[in-house]
């Protein structure tokens, strides 16, 4: 079950991957954005740490809400936007049962990455955060639907997310700031779908080093 | 050539904050900060549009000196670059609210829409319905013309801010108000060029490669790359290459009145803005069009980033009244005539 | 960090006087060009006292910007940096007449004072006696107290300019213009640091040495070397210490009502000025100084120097009623309380 | 004699040499002034020698009150009032007599010497054109007394006024811009003395090169 305490517990390791490669975020966002990528995202999750450990959640949907917020309060940006929708949506789906687990966690992906393409109007291949969120989601209920635990869903998104953020950077971008200079940002990978890798990534190790413990 | 980044700063984390202290303060007359907004100090008459405007920081005097009378009545400034978020939008929208509708316009930029977006379903959630929003762009380098709505939002906007502005002021409704922001944008183009890049305050990350001096033209405000000129294009052959590029592009015909926009992005010197103005004048002469009003100055910037744009409204008789109204702002005052 | 050589000039030779050209063209309601000098468009009544100064170029908005109502009547442009020559004060002084006598303003530099003076005789020996010339300075950093008249001019000009524009404007006699330019005068102080330097426009000759960013207090307003701070200073402590030592030359009362200006050298930016006036007012509060009046932003720049100077000025009842007066130039507006 | 057609060479001769030394006098004048003494000088002096060459001037005296002009009207600055105001005095001492000589020269320069010193109200050893200047006008002088003809003491004021520029670059500065920062310029030479040294170089140059020829 995902209780509250879990999801506090991976909002902090969320927030201090992404603060640990803060200027590697912007660096990619510089190439063709405006460089405050990795800025923007370790204010936000700092933000939403801060605020899951407050007293006053009393359930994993209320602290992944409180996320969405942190997002949407904090810094704006095209990423606030989506990341904030999305943690919303991550929200909705754990909300739907009073001891959501990996299918409430799964439905909640899925609605996100859906509302992150309705708000940002961006399809796979555009070079943007869903060519990571989309590939993770599938292969999160792909091992969801062949029995998997909620560290494996955990392991099989990291894994789809690591790898489509990879292939970004053989993209073309066609939204977000970086498609005024497509060719600029050729080889270099894109900055969102990087932020996705590695929340997804901290959130593996979180639930194996806790599984092991 | 490379960058500055040493700045003057406290806790570059504060910068934004600290920054709209100092502002407001050396304003105390035109505007005052309220929730961490920049709003005007004596408000507007009730029962007229309110004008609201979300954006990035590092673009100053734009916006927070764009609000006074005649001008905006809200600004939310967001964290630098970044469009503030939806909840800080949406108390935007609330505190422009005279009675008489608020209208919510937005540079079109991808967070900034989306974010602009949010915040009008909260608004509308929380039963505010009076709520219009206008997306704006003018940059004809960000997408070519049969696909004018991907644009993305330049120095032009100075022109519709003037005028809706001035409509709103006037006692315009909000459908007037949003069919101006509409017009004017349609009549508007614009073009920027700069040398060298700038660093992001927060960061110290540089935008592109800072040994990298070649002028480009058509970087986005923060500072997206362009295209590449030769070096040691002089001031009259890259006015006139802009200048055509706008003409054109606004399909201007021989005689129209145009208003003229020269805006500075940072650290240009005066002297450089006046020999680009005075090749501008020019080219725009030689194409049989005629200037009408102009304004030379830093309106929108990316920091002290060393370039500018150019930016044409097609003015009519309308549109030169809505521009020559009085408005009073930290960053921009026009006497009236 | 290296400093910027490339410039959007066409002949950097002509350089000022296509500047010239292109910021009359650009507030043609205004200003006008006449003779290569910078005059009003409308002249001032008969009979008032006639403004003039003549200065060096590469400060723009200083003082091209500062010719118009309530302020001078005509400016002589020099080359980059260098005072105009005495010939052409001279005709600066003949067209600035209006049968009210004429007041030259020198801000002390030796070059400006030289050609003034020679331009003095000159008038003399062709019949023109009603010239009276009052020299300015301010900066604390370039001379001791005990030898006030070697300082040279800084930005505090800034408040004289205003005041004895507002009070020939209104009417006032020869001599009681050139005693208010000397009230504010001894009323006023000025410090300026800068970061780095700035590259001369036609000899393409740094102002020091490009790779050296120290900040450092006192420099000149061509660039001439002050002393330096430590790295890393935070804008709060800059500002305050320069405070300190403004209000401590100036010998204020506690209580003193003060006019607080925050001078742009040029490429600083909005975001930074704003942080560092936040840090004045702070400070002169602590010393129990209340500020009435203020003005942000570029008044006298140095090309694209990325620095500032605050300036004080003592005010009183007179001086209070004189800086509110409206005043319309091309690079400063005040529409009057 | 001095005559029309002297003073014109000798105005061009001056332009020309210092125009080659253009770089470097504004060199020295960065680095504790404004960076612009050699775009002045050079300015000044080339309005000069155009000047010179037209047809309505009648005697030397008049060919280096125009020289004077010239300075007053393209340049200002301190060295532009300061020139200017030297090859006023020099016009003044030559247009004494019919047929100027060395006699005229030597009176103009001493006339100038002192215009100088009392416009600028500086003195020996404040570190300017005056420490180049004060050594040239005295040599001459002493030149022209024992019997020393026109190139001669041409050539005296010249070697007088290299050694007192040279001189400077030991000095503190005590008035001009260079004042306001005098360590700066500790071990650079005044530009002002320079453009002096080079100017009755290039007489003595054009002098001798004639009775060579
Ligand atoms: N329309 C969009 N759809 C999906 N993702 C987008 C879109 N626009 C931008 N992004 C994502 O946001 C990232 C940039 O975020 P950030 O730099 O924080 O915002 P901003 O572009 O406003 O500065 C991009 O790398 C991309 O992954
Ligand atoms: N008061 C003075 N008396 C004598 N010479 C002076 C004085 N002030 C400046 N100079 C001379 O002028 C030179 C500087 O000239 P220039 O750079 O052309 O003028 P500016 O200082 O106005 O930029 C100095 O090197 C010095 O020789
Ligand atoms: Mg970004
Ligand atoms: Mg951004
Ligand atoms: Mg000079
Ligand atoms: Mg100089």
């Amino acid at each position: 079950m995902i209780d509250r305490d879990l999801a506090v517990r991976l909002v902090v390791a969320a927030s201090r991957r992404v603060d640990d490669h803060r200027e590697e975020l912007s660096r990619l966002d510089s190439v063709a954005g405006d460089g405050d990528h990795g800025v923007n995202m370790a204010a936000a999750l700092a933000e939403a740490a801060r605020r899951a450990g407050e007293d006053d959640h009393g359930s994993a949907a209320e602290v992944m809400r409180a996320t969405g917020s942190a997002f949407h309060e904090t810094v704006g940006g095209a990423a606030g936007a989506l990341f904030g929708a999305f943690f919303g949506a991550l929200a909705g789906g754990l909300s739907r049962s009073s001891a959501p687990d990996e299918s409430g966690l799964v439905a909640g992906m899925e609605k996100g990455l859906a509302r992150v393409a309705r708000i940002g109007k961006a399809g796979p291949g555009d070079k943007t955060m869903i060519d990571a969120l989309a590939p993770a989601v599938s292969e999160a209920r792909e091992a969801m639907e062949g029995d998997g635990d909620l560290a494996s869903v955990l392991a099989a998104a990291a894994r789809a997310a690591r790898e489509g953020a990879r292939a970004t950077a053989g993209m073309r971008p066609s939204a977000g700031r970086a498609r005024f200079a497509p060719d600029h940002s050729m080889g270099t990978e894109d900055p969102g779908a990087n932020t996705v890798a590695l929340i997804l990534e901290s959130w593996d190790e979180q639930l194996s080093s806790e599984v092991t413990a | 050539m490379s960058i500055r980044t040493r700045r003057f700063l406290n806790d570059p984390s504060r910068a934004v904050a600290e920054m709209l202290e100092g502002y407001v303060a050396a304003h105390a007359g035109i505007i005052s900060l309220r929730d961490g907004m920049v709003v005007r100090t004596a408000p507007k008459a009730e029962g007229k549009v309110g004008l609201v405007i979300g954006n990035g920081s590092g673009h100053e005097p734009a916006m927070i000196g764009w609000v006074g009378v005649g001008l905006f009545d809200v600004n939310v400034a967001g964290p630098i670059f970044s469009s503030p978020g939806p909840a800080a939008i949406l108390r935007g929208i609330e505190a422009a609210d005279r009675g008489g509708g608020v209208l919510l316009l937005v540079s079109s930029h991808a967070g900034d829409i989306m974010n602009a977006e949010l915040a009008i379903d909260e608004a509308e959630d929380g039963g505010i319905e009076d709520v219009e929003m206008v997306v704006l762009y003018d940059d004809v380098a960000s997408a070519p013309k049969d696909r004018i709505t991907e644009r993305r939002g330049g120095a032009g906007l100075f022109f519709v801010w003037k005028m809706v502005g001035a409509a709103a002021d006037r006692g315009d409704s909000l459908e007037t108000c949003a069919a101006v922001a509409r017009k004017v944008r349609d009549r508007t183009r614009s073009l920027s060029a700069a040398t060298g890049t700038v660093a992001h305050p927060v960061s110290g990350q540089p935008l592109g490669d800072p040994e990298d001096t070649t002028l480009s033209v058509g970087m986005g405000v923060h500072g997206e790359p362009g295209h590449r000129l030769g070096e040691d294009v002089r001031a009259d052959e890259i006015a006139s290459l802009m200048i055509d590029r706008l003409a054109d592009d606004a399909d201007l015909p021989s005689g129209a009145q145009v208003g003229l926009l020269l805006n500075n992005a940072g650290s240009l010197t005066l002297m450089e803005l006046s020999v680009l103005y005075r090749g501008a004048r020019a080219a725009l002469e030689r194409k049989g069009l005629e200037v009408v009003r102009s304004w030379m100055g830093p309106y929108a910037t990316t920091l002290d980033m060393a370039g500018f744009s150019f930016a044409i409204c097609h003015m009519d008789g309308e549109l030169i009244e809505l521009y020559d109204r009085p408005a009073r702002g930290a960053g921009f005052t026009m006497a009236g005539r």
